[in-house]
C-alpha cells in the first residue's frame, strides 16, 4: 500500500483533524461523533443540513462543510455507513429552530442508520426531515433490489438545497428542492483501476492492464461489466449512452455537466474527458449551461472518472450559482 | 438443556474474539462483491465490545445483552452495525430478567434476531444474505433440541448446517445489500454474512 | 497506461480545448500557439502576467489563467518547456501598455524558451520582464549547476503577482513582490509511485513497494535518495527538515502551509499531512496563518505530495487572500 | 572532399528519420535520470521537418538549413528544442550561400553548433551533455581529413569516435540540465543527448 497514513485505525480522524486545522475560523471537529460541522451552527434562521455517508469520497462530504453548503458532515469509517449513534448526535449538534434536513446516499447502511436516527431524533423532538440521492444509472432500480446509489450527483443536491436554506427556505421547501434536483440527476462511472482501503491494504479488487469497470460503484463495487480499455472518445460515448436515454436528455436542454475523478486521475484527463463529451452533447443539441470539473466524489485512489448530467431550470441553475464558502477551496 | 448467564456471556465472547481475528478474512470475502469492509466493522465493532466488557451490567442475560447490542448498533456503521446491533437487541428482548437461558429460550431468542434483522434490512430468505445461514441454523437447532440431543450435538449440528447454508449461497444472487449492485455477476460467490454465521458457529461448537 | 486519452500526441491540445469549453465566457484557446488566455485579455491598464512550462502539472498554469491570477499560460507538450515560438506569440498575444511579466519555472529547457523569447518580444518593442521561481530545497544550487527547481510554490508568486496586477501594481513593482514571494517560499515533495507519461505509456521509474523517492522533482526526476515508505508522522518530519532550515522558517514566523497532491494521491491523503505538519510547526512556534490543501502543481497521476511554506507579512498575506477568479474552482 | 547540397540534404533526411524511428529508444534513456521525453520531443520536432520538407526554401544549403534550424527551435520544446535549433542555426551560418559544402566547411559548421549549444545552455565539455559527443567527433573529423582519409572513411571514423565518447559519459557526473539534479546519481548512466549524436553518426556512415 502507498499511502500517507500512520495507523489505519485512526485515518478518518488524523484527515478531519487536518481539516479543522485548516480552518479553524469556520470548522469544529467534534472527534466524539466523528463530525465536521460549521463553527457558527445552529444558526435559528435557516435550516440545517446535515450529509452522511462513509469516508474515503472526499472531498464529500466533509470538504463542503460551510456557508451554503452544508451545516455539518457525519462520515463513517472508510466505506461504512457512519454509526446510528452518530447521526442522531449530529442531528442534535446542529438542530434549528426551522429543522434539519439530513441527505443520504442511497445504500442500506446509510438508509438503516439514517432512518433508525431520524425517527429517535424525532422522538426526541426535532423537526427531521431525510432525503435520498440515488443518481447512479449503472444499478438497474426494481422492486427486487436496493434501487439506485448515490454518487457524484449528490453535489448538484447539496448544493442546491444549501443555496435555498441559506436564503431562508423552509424545511418542506428544501424536499421539495432536493427531490426535484435529485430527479433531473443522472451519473455513471468508469474504474481504471481498483482503490485501496488504508485498513486492508490492498486493492479492493482486480482488474487486468488493459481493463476498464463500467458502471463501477465508489465504493469499488463492480459496475455493469467488465471491458476492454478504449480511447477517451469511446469512453464518453459509454458513459453518455447510459446517461442520456436514462432521464432522457434531450435536444433542446440545458444541462449541467460534471466529470469527477474518482481520487487517482488527474484533472487533466478529465477535462480532455471534458472536451469530448461537451462537443457530443453539441452534436445532439444539448447545451452545457454549467460546467464542473474536477474531484467531487472519489472512491480513495482510484483512477477513473463519472459523468454526470443536471437538466437545469432557471431555479436549478440560480441555485447552483450562488456562492459558497467551504474547506474545498484553491486560493 | 438450560445453560447460565456465565454460558452466555462466554459464547458472545467467543463471537466477539472469532470476528476479531477473522479481520482480513472476512473483508477479503467482501471484497468480491462489495466493498471489503465488512471484516473491518464487525472487528471494530467487537472491539469495542471487548473494550466494554468488564464495565456492562450483567445483572441479567438480557441486560448483558442488550449492552452488546447498543455498542454494535451505536458506534458501528455500516450495514453490519445496524443489522448485528438489531439481532442482539432482539435476543436481548427474549431473555430480559432471565439469568438461565432454556432451549427454548435459544430458538426464540434466534427467531427474534432474525425477525429484527428482517425488518431492519428488509431482507427475507434467499436473497444472499447472513439469513441464508442464520434461518437453517435455528431451524437445526429446533429440531435437534425437539429430538433430545444434548447441548454439545445441538451445537455442531448447528455448525454443520450453518456452513453447508453459507456454502450454499454462492448459487444465490443477491437482492440486498451492496452486492445486489452486481446482479447476476453476485452468483459464484459466497454471502460474507452468511461465513461470518458459519464460522461463528463452528467455533461456539469447538469451545462448547 | 491506464488513462483516458485518445491520441497521446492530441492529450495537451485535447485538455486546453476541454478547459476553454469549459469557462467559454472567460477563456480563449488559441491552438494555433498551444496557449489559453483570458478572453479579456490584454487589459491595458494592468500588466498582463504569462506563465510557460511543459504540461503534466495541471491545474499549473492552464487552469488558473484569470481575473487575479495569470492573462495567459503557454505549456509546452507533456514534460517539455514550451517552443520559444509559443512563449514569444502568447507575449504579443496578451500585450499591454503595462507590459509583460513572464514567469518561468527554473528549468533549462523553460529558461532557453524564455529568455529567447523575451529577447526577440523586446526587440518588437514590448516591455517585458522575466521571473525565476526556484523554491524547491530537494536540489542545492551551486555555480556548477543549473540552480533550485520551481515546484508549486509557483502558486505564490502567481497569485501576488496578480493580484497585485489587478490592483494596478507597474511591472517594476511586480518584479519586486514577486522575486519576494519567490525568496520566502521553500518546497519540498516525495513521491510513492513514478507517474506515466501518456506518451512514453509506461512508468517515468520503477519504486519498489515499500520505497518512496524523497525529494522528487514534479518531471519525475530523481531527488535526494530512495528510502523505505514510513509513517505520515515520519514522512512530515521528513519534509519539514528539509524545509524549515533552510530559510530557516523560525520561532515568531507567520507562514502558508501548502500541501500540494502530486496527481494520484487522495485528497483525504493531504488533510492528513496538513494536520500532521500544522501540529509541528505550532510545536515548533511557526503559526500557520494562510492554509493550502489540494492540487496545485502535479506530476501527472504520481501518487505523492510535496510541502511548502511561505513567510507572511502584511504584504504577502493581504495579496494571498485577494479574490480571484479562474477555471480551476468548485461550484 | 566535398559535397553536394543534395548530399546535406540526404544527411538531414537521415537525422530526422533516425530520431523519429528512435523515439522509445531515446526516450527511456532519458527515464533513468531525467524526465523521459527526450525521445518525444527529438521525433515531433524532426516529424515537423519532415512535413514541412518538401515546402522548404532550398535556393542553397544554408538556407535549407536554417528552415530546418527554425522548425526545430520554433516549435519544439524542452531543452532539446533550443538546443538542436540552434545548432542547426549556427551550422546554417557557415554554409549560407553556398550549394556545395568542403571538408572545411563541414569541420566549420560542427565548430559552429558547438558554440552555439554551449552560449545557449551554458554548457562545457565533460559536463554530460550532447557536446561530450560532438565535440571529440569533430576533432576527428577535422584529423581524418587532414589525414586525406576520403569521405566514407572519415564518417565511419566519426561514428567510431561519437560511439566511444558516449559510452564515455557513463563515468560523468551531470552538471548541466535536468539530469544535474541527481547529482552523484547521474554516475553509471549515459546522457541521453551524447548516445543520439552516436547513433545518428552511425547511421550517416551507414547511409552515405
Ligand atoms: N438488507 C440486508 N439485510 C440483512 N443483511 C444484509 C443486508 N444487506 C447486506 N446484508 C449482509 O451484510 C453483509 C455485508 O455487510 P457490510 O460489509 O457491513 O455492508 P456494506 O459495506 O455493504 O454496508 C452481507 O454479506 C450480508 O450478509
Ligand atoms: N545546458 C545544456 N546544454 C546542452 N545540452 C544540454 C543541456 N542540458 C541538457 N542537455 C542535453 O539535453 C538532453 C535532454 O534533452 P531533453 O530531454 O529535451 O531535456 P529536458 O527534458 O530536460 O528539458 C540531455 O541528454 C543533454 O544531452
Ligand atoms: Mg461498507
Ligand atoms: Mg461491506
Ligand atoms: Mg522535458
Ligand atoms: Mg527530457
Amino acid at each position: 500500500m502507498k499511502k500517507f497514513v500512520n495507523d489505519p485505525k485512526n485515518f478518518v480522524p488524523e484527515m478531519l483533524k487536518g481539516i479543522a486545522l485548516a480552518n479553524p475560523d469556520t470548522l469544529k471537529y467534534v472527534p466524539e461523533y466523528n463530525l465536521i460541522m460549521r463553527a457558527d451552527a445552529p444558526s435559528h434562521d435557516k435550516v440545517s443540513i446535515v450529509q452522511g455517508s462513509g469516508s474515503g469520497h472526499e472531498p464529500a462530504h466533509v470538504m463542503v462543510v460551510g456557508k451554503g453548503m452544508l451545516d455539518a458532515a457525519c462520515p463513517g469509517d472508510v466505506f461504512a455507513a457512519p454509526p446510528m449513534e452518530y447521526v442522531l448526535e449530529t442531528a442534535k449538534l446542529v438542530a434549528s429552530d426551522k429543522g434539519v434536513l439530513l441527505l443520504v446516499n442511497n445504500y442500506t447502511g446509510d438508509k438503516m442508520a439514517f432512518e433508525m436516527a431520524s425517527e429517535l431524533a424525532e422522538a426526541e423532538g426535532l423537526d427531521v426531515r431525510t432525503l435520498f440521492i440515488n443518481d447512479d444509472v449503472a444499478v438497474q432500480d426494481s422492486t427486487w433490489t436496493v434501487g439506485r446509489r448515490g454518487v457524484a450527483g449528490n453535489f448538484f443536491v447539496m448544493k442546491a438545497v444549501g443555496a435555498a436554506s441559506e436564503q431562508g427556505a423552509d424545511l418542506d421547501e428544501l424536499v421539495r428542492i432536493g427531490e426535484k434536483v435529485n430527479s433531473v440527476t443522472r451519473t455513471m462511472g468508469i474504474a481504471l483501476t481498483p482503490c485501496t482501503p488504508p485498513a486492508k491494504g490492498s486493492p479492493l479488487f482486480q482488474l487486468g492492464d488493459d481493463e476498464m469497470e463500467v458502471g463501477v460503484g465508489i465504493h469499488g463495487e463492480p459496475g455493469r461489466r467488465r471491458a476492454k480499455l478504449v480511447s477517451a472518445d469511446e469512453i464518453v460515448d459509454e458513459l453518455l449512452g447510459a446517461v442520456v436515454p436514462d432521464l432522457p436528455y434531450a435536444s433542446g436542454d440545458d444541462v449541467a455537466l460534471m466529470i469527477n475523478g474518482l481520487g487517482g486521475t488527474p484533472i487533466s484527463e478529465l477535462y480532455l474527458l471534458y472536451g469530448i463529451a461537451h462537443e457530443k452533447l453539441a452534436a445532439q443539441g444539448v447545451t452545457v449551461g454549467r460546467s464542473y470539473v474536477g474531484e467531487y466524489c472519489t472512491s480513495l485512489d482510484m483512477a477513473g472518472a463519472s459523468l454526470t448530467l443536471v437538466q437545469l431550470d432557471d431555479e436549478i441553475r440560480a441555485l447552483l450559482e450562488a456562492p459558497a464558502e467551504i474547506a474545498y477551496r484553491v486560493f | 438443556m438450560t445453560t447460565g448467564q456465565e454460558r452466555v456471556e462466554s459464547v458472545v465472547r467467543t463471537i466477539a474474539e472469532t470476528c476479531v481475528a477473522n479481520e482480513t478474512y472476512f473483508g477479503d470475502l467482501d471484497s468480491v462483491v462489495g466493498d471489503g469492509d465488512f471484516g473491518y466493522s464487525l472487528a471494530r465493532g467487537f472491539e469495542n465490545v471487548l473494550a466494554g466488557w468488564d464495565a456492562y451490567d450483567r445483572s441479567d442475560a438480557g441486560t448483558f445483552l442488550q449492552k452488546v447490542a447498543v455498542t454494535m448498533s451505536g458506534r458501528i456503521g455500516g450495514t453490519s452495525g445496524p443489522i448485528w446491533g438489531t439481532a442482539f437487541l432482539r435476543a436481548a428482548g427474549v431473555v430480559k430478567g432471565k439469568d438461565a437461558v432454556s432451549g427454548d429460550d435459544l430458538v426464540a431468542m434466534l427467531r427474534a434476531a432474525v425477525e429484527g434483522i428482517k425488518a431492519r434490512g428488509g431482507a427475507e430468505v434467499g436473497e444472499k444474505t447472513l439469513l441464508d445461514a442464520l434461518v437453517p441454523m435455528t431451524d437445526t437447532i429446533e429440531a435437534r433440541l425437539a429430538a433430545g440431543d444434548d447441548a454439545d450435538a445441538v451445537a455442531k449440528a448447528a455448525a454443520t448446517t450453518a456452513r453447508a447454508a453459507a456454502e450454499a449461497t454462492k448459487e444465490l444472487q443477491a437482492r440486498r445489500g451492496r452486492a445486489s449492485y452486481t446482479g447476476e455477476r453476485s452468483i459464484g460467490s459466497v454471502d460474507p454474512g452468511a461465513v461470518a454465521v458459519a464460522v461463528l458457529a463452528e467455533r461456539v461448537a469447538e469451545t462448547w
